[in-house]
């Protein structure tokens, strides 16, 4: 099989399995099997991909040209590749996670559920793999309608509300100043194909384009990609926090949000080109925006009882270190960027598994109620910890090797105090995750009678395998910046 | 000739402004019945006797039928409105863009106006030519030249007649009214 | 033997204009409705060879009655009109196919056959209007394609649709005087009727200022008939009175044709240079066209009868593709005149799904639409599909019309009106969602709890339509590709 | 300006014209008058009568006219103007008597359209 | 603007100044909105009116209606009858009329009288007509003797201009059939609503 | 208007001119003013007239409503017919090439009667066209007034 | 032709111009309905009939003198018949003479 094909299959799976999932609606078991097998299959199909891709083989597909130089096309690159390898490997943890969670809470409507859950995946791969502009935009916004229905699952007046703060905030950030930037890019560049060393640069030095208008640019990229939550756009993260918790899952850890961070970071190394970046400082303001968005999402984070609203606003924060290693566009940053794309969502997934686990056993969703709970509950509270570790950066978290890349990017530009915002916004992480696997296994019970057991099988073993996930990403951290070394060397080669 | 185009000017702007103020409808059918009357008269001084002959037909006969019967089956006055300036604004700018077009063209009767002058030889010249003698150029014009323009005006009153079937039509025993 | 090649263009609209009488003289339900279904399809398929034989040949000039242009009536199909022929027959065709359920239900039996003929002398009429070449045949089209739209929607079930329709009327009467007295004033200055011929005699020299308001009152007059923003006032209860086929019908195709017979004016009659460097009449047409979608689309979102709703955002569109003229570039009016194809094919595709809804529940309230999308899903999803279309997604036919505006807007150094067509594109996804919502996540309401799916019969060709416009949305270089010979021709041919 | 305002259009009338268009005029003069009365009513008979009145001078107004121009064979209109007048007339009294077009009881036999 | 205009252009304006006073009350009409039977009738004035200024356009000064005399052979031979005057003092009044139908100085009126019947159509009484397409009329053979002697008259003789006359016929005809599609709606109003004045109707559709 | 003998009188001694009026109008249209659609109009108004002075089922016996819905239909058949069959109809060209003509061009009608010899194209054609209309303008006209009078007034 | 015929001509042209407007005057200034009938008659048939005959002397051609002659022949039937129908239909309707008033000035105010 060639990776071209390969690539067609690795989309064409998830599709699959919404048809399949939507035939056999009816029948719950045959259709959660296909799920899971179809999940499976993908991954396989994208390692068998990866191998080609880190290879350094750049395969490329374009299914269809609307216009002239404006296509529906997909390449594989190695930052697209990693996240389409997360993408598909956390989907089969998702899964199982999901029918353990969906069948133990009783959920209606699950077969609608699974439909566009596979579709979201679809458009999660689909945006990896984009190898335009425009392809990127596809996919994005077929990942925001099709996890609209998961967001408002539950159909009553407030998820419905939360569901059109949801759609309403990345419809119109996607529409009003994604859209605008793709067509001034198209404007200046006359292409929208991603290129190592970005397509902007001949633009900038035949004046099509002034500096400002590169900022405004950049600008209207960063919010235009509402998913990349930063603020003051990211009201619809806490917002989605109605959906089930499977769907917290897929929406904080895997898909919407590291696509809309993936986006940032495939658009400055891609189309603008970080040297562009860096030279013109276009992006400093995003730098100080980024940094604010992570000291106020964590400390806006510590203010929240409710877990899973605890997590998505540490999910704000920590989106904002991405960005901001992509405005800081030091080739250091960058992968260290990339790699926190795989930390958080391993280690992100894990909490939000936890949490659903929680919710599932005990049916508890608020922080203070949870006391003691970590004595019913161990593998939960325990993954709970080993995934706050990762997430605050401390060894042996996967999380600390991408912080450290990132930290080292604001040394390289001099940017001392985004470097201590990073060191401030660890300890705040430490100060509102750590209480809660300290509140549930520290402190004796309450005056209540508890009889709590841990969740069902299928909602434990997902995550005790992701949170030991983040622990391994500790160590073989090397093998992911090898991966991503080539993103920046390219650009090196074609700056010499 | 201007001696007698001029009264008769005057008396349509006359029964224009009648028709316009007058509350009792069917007086102003009435006078929409004069206005053709007069307007026809004009036509024909202007050299265009189909047109009056047509007018005459239609603006004091058949329009004059229709306007009476329906307000035979509506009712028969207008109710007080309350004035308002709006309408008297549009009309005036739209008036006055109409006089404004005026200024650049070419004077009444001028045998040199290109509408006059342009396709050469005329309509008169080459009917001659093309007709075997048929001595109305008008009819020549309107069946043979712009006998697909006279299709279309078939075809227009045509859809009035069905179209005004489909609405009054009472529709037969069995089915349900169309309300 | 008989050429019938050379005879396509005439009996393109003389076959509907002489089936309407033999229906009026056959009488009789079914019989009339084959009759008018093939003549409708036949309709389509000559125009569809006359677009072919344009696009291989060039221009087809027919003279009628063998009569040379100034003195008789030309008809000419070019790559224009060719284009707009083809889909407005092809909406004709299609709507008539669907119709039969929906007509038997709400139209007297009795009058069926009066109906087809109305119904095809409207298609006569519109389609008369856009392939003649002479400008008082337009207003003799105009009329039959108006009067008919009257008698049809004054057919409608509701007691308001009398009204609606004299309102119509009167408004169109109006319209057409204007255009009348434009015409006048023009055939004045030049002395022929002839389109190209008053192109090739405008003395703008010596006749500025009469030539100045000829225009003035043939744009008003247009603007009427198209319904564009502060002259709309007849559009919206037209729409939502009439019964279900004629407003997918109308909505189609009717405004669609005043569009072009605009473009027709500016580019075939009156030239550019006349139009835009004369007059600022480009800005004007931008101001007026954004003014109009913000208006349109804002009272739409506050509409609680869904053909209300789609009646305003007819209103807004129509903006759209003012905004294309007003952009002068081959760029922008090949935008243009590809929204209005895409357009055609959208609002097509919604009334028909709301005729549907019409047909199955009774109502096209919002609030008894609640829920429909259970029990009539694949009207449901045809609807969300068009409604993604109207917003202009991508991958929707709606998305390349859009693109190709915006782009042209950049090029015509205009980006904050590129900016203000993105937001205004988010009322689009307001209203549209509204009604998207209601379908899915409420509450099923009495009347569409009992409903069932729509026949086969009318869901067929409307998936036809709305698959339509997923296909013109990601192959476009036919409708794309069309629109742009057809920019390019009036270009250079008003240069010439 | 030589197409404007010449008193007696392009060339001079002989004494026919002048007499033509005095009895014209004169027939303008009655019009008017009948317009004056149309417009004052008071009763919808009165402005019946000055319709009808108006008409009838009408019709003598074209067929002068006719002769004025020339044209002879224009009276062909002034005939339909009569015509129409007598059927206007006839409309109007249907109109008063009965209040509609339809049928009056006496003459209804029940068929229906 | 109106400071450019001579008082002669002015006055071969006021035409149009009328019509489109008359243009303008019907317009009014129209807009004002109050009884929709109004309204019709507004619109048939504007109609009308648009009528007379497309009529007005198509005359010329000294002109005559483009019908060709059919009543060749009475009087002097031409369409207009001139009345046998015989006396010296009424010829100039004679010339005078027939620079009506014929240019003032063409002086060819004689040769118009007496050349046409001889030279044009031949022995068998068949028209054979300057230039004319191979058919042969038979069946209309007063139309040809009539037409030989117009076609001379329409050499010299000022014909208004047909094309507008033509274009109104169907205006007006246009302008019926709406009338007669608006008064069927309005029947209908009011068989629905009980009322034809619009703001009553708007008023029962806001309360109901 | 059973109560105006003298109306019903007068109105019996006038349609019959009316009609004759009107099919002069309709005939000599090509020759003086008038044509088709005003003889059409007035064919109606004799039937109007008649409708009025003596009540509407008179009328619809002379004329019903029926016929007049199909000769609506038939008037424009009419017209468009002729404009199809100059379509189909070749004419002669020079030296004797079958040319087929265009939609209305008359010049496909012109033919040769044995007893009455060549007839022009144009003419015939004429007179077909303005037949047509005549038949249309005088069958809606007719239902129109059907279509108004056939309702009754609303009381209120 | 005569000058004797276009002296009687345009006797009759003169007398019914004459007519013609008298009896406009008279509709206008006859204090009430019926007879304001009066002047409408006048007008009609003998203004009318008058300038019509004037008319007819004028003409040569046999054809146009048939249709004048048949315009005066419905004038003269229509008219008087239209007045008879309308004063009957007036007085049917509740419309009714005033017989009381002799002069003109008294109906000054009976007219306003």
């Amino acid at each position: 099989m060639t990776p071209e094909n390969l690539i067609l299959i690795a989309m064409a799976l998830p599709l699959v399995a919404a048809i399949w999932v939507a035939l056999f609606g009816k029948i719950p078991n045959v259709r959660e099997a296909g799920s899971i097998v179809v999940s499976i299959a993908t991954f396989a199909v994208c390692c068998m991909l990866a191998t080609h891709v880190f290879a350094d083989a750049r395969p490329s597909v374009t299914l269809s040209e609307m216009l002239p130089g404006f296509s529906i096309s997909f390449t594989v690159e190695p930052l697209g590749m990693l996240f389409a390898l997360i993408a598909s490997g956390l989907w089969i943890l998702t899964t199982i996670y999901a029918i353990g969670y969906m069948r133990g809470h009783h959920e209606t409507n699950q077969t609608r559920f699974f439909v566009c859950f596979a579709v979201a995946i679809f458009a999660a791969l689909a945006a990896a793999f984009a190898g335009n502009l425009f392809t990127l935009f596809v996919a994005y916004e077929i990942m925001t309608v099709s996890t609209y229905p998961l967001v408002t699952h539950h159909g009553d007046e407030k998820a419905r509300a939360g569901g059109r703060v949801y759609l309403g905030i990345l419809l119109s950030t996607s529409i009003a100043f994604f859209m605008l930037a793709i067509v001034w890019t198209w404007h200046l560049a006359g292409t929208l194909d991603f290129k190592p060393g970005g397509i902007l640069e001949l633009a900038y030095r035949g004046g099509k384009i002034e500096t400002l208008g590169l900022a405004i640019l950049l600008g209207l990229f960063a919010y235009g990609i509402g998913k990349a939550a930063l603020m003051p756009f990211h009201r619809w993260l806490p917002a989605a926090m109605v959906a089930p918790t499977p769907v917290s899952a897929l929406l904080h850890a895997v898909a919407v949000v590291k696509v809309g961070v993936f986006s940032v970071l495939k658009i400055v190394v891609y189309i603008f080109g970080y040297d562009l970046i860096r030279e013109t400082g276009v992006s400093e303001w995003l730098c100080y925006v980024a940094g604010a968005s992570i000291l106020i999402g964590s400390l806006v984070a510590m203010t929240k009882d409710n877990l899973k609203a605890r997590l998505a606003y540490s999910t704000v924060s920590q989106l904002a270190y991405i960005t901001l290693g992509a405005a800081i566009a030091t080739s250091g940053s960058i992968i260290g960027s990339g790699m926190h794309i795989a930390m958080h969502a391993v280690g992100k997934i894990t909490l939000f598994f936890c949490a659903g686990a929680i919710y599932v056993a005990a049916h508890k969703s608020n922080i203070s109620d949870m006391r003691g709970l970590g004595r019913a509950m161990p593998f939960t509270f325990g993954a709970f910890l080993l995934a706050c570790i990762s997430i605050i950066g401390l060894p042996p978290g996967g999380g600390a090797w991408s912080k450290w890349f990132l930290a080292v990017g604001t040394a390289d530009r001099g940017m001392w105090f985004l470097l201590a915002t990073l060191m401030i916004s660890s300890l705040l992480n430490i100060a509102y995750l750590v209480p809660v696997p300290i509140l549930a296994f520290m402190t004796p019970k309450g005056a209540e009678r508890q009889t709590f057991k841990e969740a069902p099988l299928m909602c434990v073993v997902p995550l005790c395998i992701t949170a030991v996930g983040s622990v391994l990403l500790f160590f073989f951290a090397d093998q992911i910046y090898d991966v991503l070394l080539p993103i920046t060397e390219v650009t090196k080669e074609v700056k010499s | 000739m201007i001696l007698i185009v001029i009264p008769i000017l005057a008396l349509l702007a006359l029964t224009a402004v009648a028709v316009a103020r007058i509350r009792d409808l069917w007086a102003a059918v009435m006078f929409m019945g004069i206005f053709s009357f007069l307007g026809a008269s004009w036509m024909l001084i202007l050299d265009a006797p189909d047109v009056a002959f047509t007018e005459a037909a239609v603006g004091a006969g058949i329009s004059t039928f229709l306007m009476l019967g329906t307000l035979a089956l509506t009712g028969k006055t207008e109710k007080p409105t309350k004035f308002s300036i709006v309408p008297l604004i549009v009309v005036g700018i739209t008036g006055a863009a109409l006089v404004y077009g005026t200024f650049d063209m070419p004077a009444y009767g001028d045998p040199n106006a290109p509408i006059q002058t342009y396709p050469n030889p005329s309509f008169v010249e080459k009917s001659e030519h093309d007709m075997h003698g048929l001595p109305n150029v008008v009819t020549a014009v309107l069946a043979s030249y712009r006998g697909y323009d006279t299709l279309g005006e078939t075809a227009v009153i045509f859809t009035a007649g069905i179209a005004v079937l489909l609405i009054l039509r009472k529709n037969e025993v069995g089915e349900k009214e169309s309300v | 033997m008989i050429d019938f090649v050379s005879q396509l263009p005439i009996l393109m609209i003389v076959l509907p204009l002489v089936t309407a009488p033999i229906c009026v003289l056959l009488g009789g339900r079914q019989l009339t409705y084959i009759l008018a279904l093939i003549v409708a399809w036949c309709v389509f398929a000559i125009s569809l060879a006359c677009l072919i034989q344009v696009n291989q040949s060039g221009p087809i000039h027919y003279e009628i009655g063998n009569w040379k242009p100034p003195y008789g009536i030309e008809y000419v199909v070019d790559a224009l009109s060719g284009f707009v022929l083809m889909f407005v027959s092809f909406l004709g065709a299609i709507v008539l196919t669907y119709g039969k359920a929906s007509i038997d239900k709400e139209i007297p039996h009795s009058k069926h056959y009066l109906f087809y003929a109305t119904y095809l002398l409207c298609m006569t009429g519109l389609m008369g209007m856009c392939i003649t070449g002479d400008l008082f045949n337009v207003f003799v089209f105009l009329e039959i394609s108006s009067l008919s739209s009257y008698a049809l929607i004054s057919l409608g079930k509701s007691r308001r649709a009398p009204l609606a329709a004299l309102q119509y009327l009167i408004l169109g009467t109006i319209g057409a005087t204007f255009l009348l007295i434009g015409i006048g004033l023009l055939y004045q200055m030049t002395g022929t009727l002839n389109m190209a011929d008053i192109a090739g005699r405008l003395d703008v020299e010596n006749g500025g200022r009469t030539l100045l308001v000829a225009f003035a009152f043939m744009t008003i007059g247009l603007f009427i008939k198209m319904a564009v923003f502060p002259l709309h006032t007849w559009l919206p209860n037209a729409y939502t009175y009439a019964p279900s086929v004629v407003t997918a019908f109308i909505a189609a195709t009717a405004t669609k044709i005043s569009v072009y017979a605009f473009i027709r004016l500016i580019y075939g009659i009156f030239t550019p240079d006349f139009a835009f460097n004369t007059q600022p009449l480009d800005s004007a047409l931008l101001a007026m066209s954004l003014i109009g979608i913000f208006i349109a689309s804002a009272a739409a979102i506050y509409q609680s009868d869904v053909k209300r709703l789609l009646a305003y955002s007819s209103i807004g569109q129509i903006g759209y593709m003012l905004l294309g003229i007003g952009l002068v570039s081959v760029g922008g009016l090949a935008g243009g005149i590809v929204h209005m194809f895409n357009h055609a094919l959208i609002k097509g595709g919604l009334f028909m799904a709301i005729g549907c809804f019409a047909l199955r529940i009774g109502s096209v309230k919002l609030d008894d639409l609640r829920g429909a999308g259970k029990t009539m899903p694949w009207t449901s999803l045809a609807f969300t599909i068009g409604g993604l279309g109207l917003i202009g997604v991508p991958l929707t036919a709606g998305f390349i019309s859009k693109w190709m505006l915006l782009t042209s807007s950049f090029e015509a150094g205009r980006p904050q009106v590129a900016a203000m067509m993105l937001v205004s594109s988010l009322l689009a996804v307001v209203y549209v969602w509204k009604v998207v919502e209601t379908l899915y996540f409420a509450d099923p309401s009495d009347a569409a709890a009992k409903a069932k799916e729509a026949p086969m019969s009318m869901l067929v060709p409307l998936y036809v339509v709305i698959a339509a416009t997923v296909v013109f949305g990601v192959w476009t270089d036919w409708s794309a590709g069309l629109a742009q010979q057809a920019a390019e021709f009036l270009f250079t041919g008003a240069k010439q | 300006m030589e197409y404007g305002f010449t008193l007696f259009g392009s060339a001079g009338y002989g004494f026919m014209q002048y007499g033509y268009i005095a009895c014209s005029l004169a027939i303008l003069v009655t019009m008017t008058l009948a317009l004056i009365r149309a417009m004052l009513g008071p009763t919808v008979f009165d402005r019946v009568l000055a319709l009808n009145m108006f008409g009838t001078k009408t019709v003598l107004l074209i067929c002068v006219v006719s002769f004025l121009t020339g044209r002879q064979d224009f009276i062909d209109v002034a005939l339909l103007y009569s015509l129409m007048n007598f059927i206007g007339m006839v409309a109007l009294l249907r109109f008063s008597q009965l209040g509609y077009f339809g049928e009056s009881e006496n003459e209804r036999t029940g068929a229906t359209s | 603007m109106i400071a450019q205009m001579d008082i002669g252009q002015a006055l071969g304006l006021y035409n149009y100044w009328v019509v489109i006073f008359l243009m303008m009350t019907g317009f009014y009409m129209v807009i004002a909105r109050g009884n929709l039977i109004k309204t019709i009738i507004g619109l048939n004035i504007f109609q009308t009116s648009v009528v007379l200024l497309y009529v007005t356009m198509g005359k010329v000064k000294g002109g005559t209606a483009p019908i060709m005399p059919l009543d060749v052979g009475h009087g002097h031979g031409h369409g207009h009858d001139s009345h046998g005057h015989e006396e010296a003092p009424h010829h100039a009044a004679d010339a005078a009329d027939h620079t009506m139908l014929q240019h003032p100085l063409s002086g060819r009126v004689g040769e118009a009288e007496e050349g046409p019947a001889s030279s044009v159509v031949d022995a068998s009484g068949h028209f054979t007509g300057i230039s004319e397409p191979s058919v042969q009329l038979t069946g209309f053979e007063d139309a040809a003797h009539s037409h030989a002697d117009t076609a001379h008259q329409a050499a010299e003789a000022i014909y208004s201009n047909p094309l507008p006359s033509v274009l109104m016929l169907t205006a007006i005809v246009v302008g019926v059939a709406t009338t007669a599609l608006a008064l069927a709606l309005t029947v209908r109003i009011r068989e629905e609503y009980g009322t034809i004045e619009e703001d009553e109707i708007l008023e029962m559709d806001r309360t109901a | 208007m059973i109560s105006f003998p003298i109306i019903r009188v007068i109105t019996k001694i006038i349609i019959p001119y009316i009609l004759l009026f009107a099919l002069y109008v309709q005939f000599h249209g090509d020759f003086g003013p008038g044509g088709g659609f005003q003889a059409g109009v007035i064919f109606a108004s004799a039937f109007i007239l008649y409708g009025l002075v003596f009540g509407l089922p008179a009328i619809k016996r002379v004329a019903p409503v029926k016929v007049v819905e199909k000769l609506i239909a038939l008037g424009l058949l009419i017209y468009a017919g002729t404009g199809v069959a100059t379509m189909l109809i070749p004419k002669s060209g020079d030296g004797g090439t079958q040319l087929q003509c265009k939609f209305l061009d008359y010049e496909a009608l012109n033919h040769s009667i044995e007893w009455l010899g060549p007839l022009s194209g144009q003419h015939l054609g004429i007179f077909l066209v303005e037949l047509g209309v005549g038949i249309t303008v005088t069958a809606v006209m007719t239902m129109v007034f059907y279509a108004f009078a056939g309702r009754e007034p609303v009381k209120g | 032709m005569t000058l004797a015929l276009e002296i009687i001509s345009w006797v009759f042209l003169i007398s019914g111009s004459f007519f013609a407007i008298v009896g406009g005057i008279g509709i206008v200034r006859m204090p009430e309905f019926y007879s304001r009938l009066h002047g409408g008659g006048v007008t009609d048939t003998l203004g009318a009939g008058l300038i019509l005959v004037g008319l007819c002397f004028q003409i040569s051609n046999g054809f146009i003198l048939a249709k004048l002659l048949m315009i005066l022949f419905f004038l003269m039937v229509s008219s008087p018949s239209s007045c008879h129908a309308l004063a009957r239909s007036a007085l049917s309707q509740g419309v009714n003479p005033v017989l009381e008033i002799n002069t003109y000035e008294s109906n000054r105010d009976s007219n306003s």
